[in-house]
């Protein structure tokens, strides 16, 4: 793509088979992106490709089939390392963000004790959320929660009174999936850090949305998701220091990840491996890199930008409709490419079944994140979400649906 | 899929004129049910007496289809003894869920929800006042 | 198929693109289905189509897509329960069966207390044994094994000794993936239960190779993996009784799994869904039941009797090579479709490098069973392993190609 | 791939006629090494004066692989000092795991080795004689 020039959704879309196609009364309007994305027609044709010529298990095997197999894996791992400019050996390969959220939580268990302290937001998703709740009750160690301000972003002035020495984990994620704000992330890793926390960051809504570096983060651990970036399904990450992930305790234990085991003990092999026991998904990680190839061939400058460009017009057109209720901060810099909002008038499940009448896919529902709806008063909302292959008439449709949903139910 | 067999006439009616929404006088029974997935809640007010439904009171203000819902309920029930409310609430619960097939009872009103099987994840919308019925009902033989 | 008729695996090879296909110097002689079997071109193709029509998250989307996804990953389920005879409610859908091993080992650390024991045997992958040694040094319970006896079956006569009132859980594999063998499952699990313990079987080695009933086997917890049985990688199976399953905790917690979740307490969703955080393999799951398909369109008894019948000819084919250590029972009706064996004339990673520079595909080493090697006394042996698309030319090839290592080696 | 790149005549040789077989009269330095994911092991004796190795034992027997790795170590650090024995050892390491290119350095027969490096799953068996003696060292070290 031409240097400056802006990313071209129609052009991407024609890369996207699901989205190419027709679709009962016309093209289909997926603003469900947030959830999971489309796949570019590269990847399919990837993991189809693995299983017609590479297929086999990994590491273990001496022949060449093996070999290729494991070079798939290995090369998906070195992928994701340049991608975020990362150590390779801190990546571990994971089911999902969620699997990786529990083992940054669930292994850091040993790091914890009576009265420590873990910090979240009260914007997280239930992934970096319950695994932190669990891990509290198991060690006794406290959850604290950062408070969000009027604008829905978090409330940096209320983080004095919540670090402190006993804080040995801030857990946050890169953008929430509800609010889609972005949140000062290195500079809250800083002050984390400085009070002596590990930083553990769920990018699940940022990797594939914003320019990412892992080091800039400030991350000690940060959690994705293949398929919420145009990868396959079954895929997710959990990239750290590797000296950092030394220290936790794996989850999973069985194949692949152990040195040696005796009747009645076992030790471990080295990170990360050893957080990666039994078989993989060889195909998903051989599906991955083309995705990331997609991503970087548009750049992902071009493509924050063009999720900027959809969010402030969808903020300024969803504004137009009489009462209804945007959440998240009001600046289109501070916030990923997706808006939710509440409309008084006729209830999500109502609307997002109208819609999808209008072959307008959106969510509704609390979007995995209830204490933040129990914070803001409503029980559940409507969540629009954009992708590269998003178009502003994707937008115009929405906006007309909730329209005409409105007549419908209110006339 | 057609969105009119979801949102047929009978439900909009209710949706718009929901039957059962004046205070009761005294509550007998009352029970509170609650979809934590999409958190939509209900609140029941029955008014027994003798073992009969005198009134049914009902709370809380979800989609369409769980307000249309709730209103066929306060409708169908009003007048029933406590057992024959139970009776009605199963096999609407089977026929929501498709276990029973529509017209093998007579379903009146709620006939019009059963558009709602086309629509998997509505299903819980429909059920949600008839499970809180059930459970209301069990409470109280539990008392008893 | 027509009944009676045998199982043709020159025709069944034909639905296998990567054994279709001529590759280096001829045919791909693959014996390592043990590890991971080949993938037919229905399961190849369902998954490309599930991406290309069907994409979405499941279960929360209210639009059509997301319900078709739903229905891709529900009826999968479904599918898996039918093919076993279980109850759906009981099929959790995992990672991989160490995925599912290490549910039921960890989920059931609080019915465990100082001084119970659980019974394993020595014959165990790892991923059937390190879960529980994990389990028990966190509950303080002890681990005991039922050992072997000289003909490399389980020693039934141990079972009076090692089975008592403290016995709460009793973990087998259905079939041994280095000797092949085949445990009377039903006759331990009997008494396991008789004793008072849940029964955990692992099945990884007996899905797909043996007529499988969940009732049957007298399990109480089943795991298997769906790569091992013709179906795609990052997809494996917890089947239990669902009242088995309410007793254990989940491991990971997330979305999807939970109830409702507060700022500091969650309670959780209803059996299966409980087990399942984040974001599913959906595309894997809308691949697996094409694969079962073909398993039961050629038919589970046809199946095995082609791999018995593979086993017989390949034991005594390889019994003519002087000095060859076969492991395992010598009867093919006590074995599953694969045969490991030491060659005391050529390690077996230089046999294994050469049998694939002849176009053969094995798998040497512990195949993760150290202490099972330790007690066989070899540090590792070479496994061939058989599929519905071997045919005996490729254990002929296995031989010849021993035979020429063994001139290239010891000339 | 071609097995002859990796089993060239040169590791042939030293596999079938493995030097520093030969039990010594004294063990001043020992360890063991171990490959746990193929069960392979190793031992290593070396006999030393003025930090000086004067002989090699290789005890164990694995693969062709680290077989004649095994052997090339014993006739290569023979005579060498201990510093230069874990300079060549660490050269070694890095040359078999592709890090130095070949011919970046006198490798002797170790040379021969270096085919291995395409056969990724083979570069273990080919460093676990050369990870013990650097292991060895290091203990050596400590000691003093
Ligand atoms: C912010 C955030 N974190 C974590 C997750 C969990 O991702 P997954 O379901 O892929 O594990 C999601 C997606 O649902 C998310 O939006
Ligand atoms: C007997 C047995 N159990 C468990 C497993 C683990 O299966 P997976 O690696 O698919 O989790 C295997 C396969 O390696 C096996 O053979």
């Amino acid at each position: 793509m031409a240097a400056g020039a802006k990313l071209d959704p129609g052009k991407v879309r024609g890369e996207f088979p699901l989205l190419a196609g027709k679709r009962g009364k016309g093209r289909l309007v997926y603003l469900d992106s947030a959830a999971t994305t489309q796949k570019p027609e590269r990847v399919i044709a990837a993991e189809a490709r693995f299983y017609r010529e590479s297929n086999a298990n990994v590491h273990r095997g001496l022949y060449d089939l093996a070999g290729r197999a494991t070079e798939a894996y290995e090369g998906c791992r070195r992928r994701v390392a340049a991608f975020l400019g990362a150590d390779p050996r801190g990546v571990v390969i994971t089911r999902n963000a969620t699997a990786a959220l529990n083992l940054a939580a669930l292994g850091s268990a040993r790091l914890l004790g009576r009265g420590d302290e873990i910090l979240v937001t009260v914007m997280e998703h239930h992934a970096n959320l319950v695994p932190w709740i669990q891990v509290a009750k198991r060690t006794g160690a406290a959850l604290k929660h950062i408070p969000l301000d009027r604008m829905g972003r978090l409330d940096l002035e209320a983080l004095p009174g919540l670090l402190g020495p006993r804080t040995r984990i801030a857990a946050l994620s890169a953008a929430s999936n509800v609010l889609g704000t972005i949140p000062p992330l290195a500079e809250i890793a800083r002050r984390a850090r400085e009070a002596g926390a590990l930083v553990v960051v769920d990018a699940a809504q940022a990797a594939g949305r914003l320019p990412l570096s892992f080091e800039k983060t400030g991350a000690d651990l940060l959690a994705f998701s293949a398929h919420k970036c145009y990868g396959p399904m079954g895929l997710g990450f959990l990239v750290g220091k590797p000296e950092v992930l030394e220290r936790l305790e794996p989850l999973e234990t069985g194949g692949e990840m152990i040195e040696a085991v005796h009747m009645d003990r076992a030790s471990w092999a080295e990170v990360p491996r050893r957080f990666e026991a039994g078989t993989p998904n060889v195909a998903a990680a051989a599906a991955f890199p083309p995705a990331l190839d997609l991503l970087e061939e548009i750049g992902l400058d071009r493509v924050r930008r063009h999720e900027m460009e959809l969010t402030e017009y969808a903020l300024e057109r969803l504004s137009s409709l009489e009462g209804l209720e945007i959440l998240g901060p009001a600046n289109p810099e501070e916030r990923v490419g997706l808006v939710s909002f509440h409309d008084p008038l006729v209830h999500p499940h109502d609307l997002a079944t109208f819609l999808d009448g209008e072959g307008v896919a959106v969510r509704a529902g609390h979007h995995c994140a209830q204490p933040l709806h129990r914070i803001l008063g409503i029980p559940s909302s409507l969540r629009a979400s954009f992708g590269i292959y998003t178009v502003k008439e994707d937008v115009d449709a929405l906006v007309e649906g909730i329209g005409k949903a409105r007549r419908y139910f209110q006339g | 899929m057609n969105l009119d067999d979801l949102y047929r006439d009978v439900v909009m009616d209710h949706y718009k004129n929901p039957r059962g929404r004046e205070p009761l006088e005294r509550v007998d029974i009352h029970a509170e049910g609650a979809n934590p997935s999409c958190g939509d809640e209900v609140g029941l007010d029955l008014q027994v007496e003798e073992g009969r439904i005198l009134k049914v009171g009902v709370r809380g203000r979800g989609c369409a289809v769980s307000t249309a819902s709730g209103s066929i309920l306060a409708e169908m029930v009003e007048g029933l003894t406590l057992e024959e409310a139970g009776r009605v609430a199963r096999r609407m619960k089977g026929a929501l869920k498709g276990e029973v097939r529509p017209g093998e009872i007579d379903m009146g009103d709620l006939e019009a929800l059963t558009g709602v099987r086309k629509f998997p994840v509505r299903i819980k919308c429909a059920l949600l006042p008839w499970v809180t019925l059930l459970e209301a009902l069990l409470e109280k033989e539990k008392e008893t």
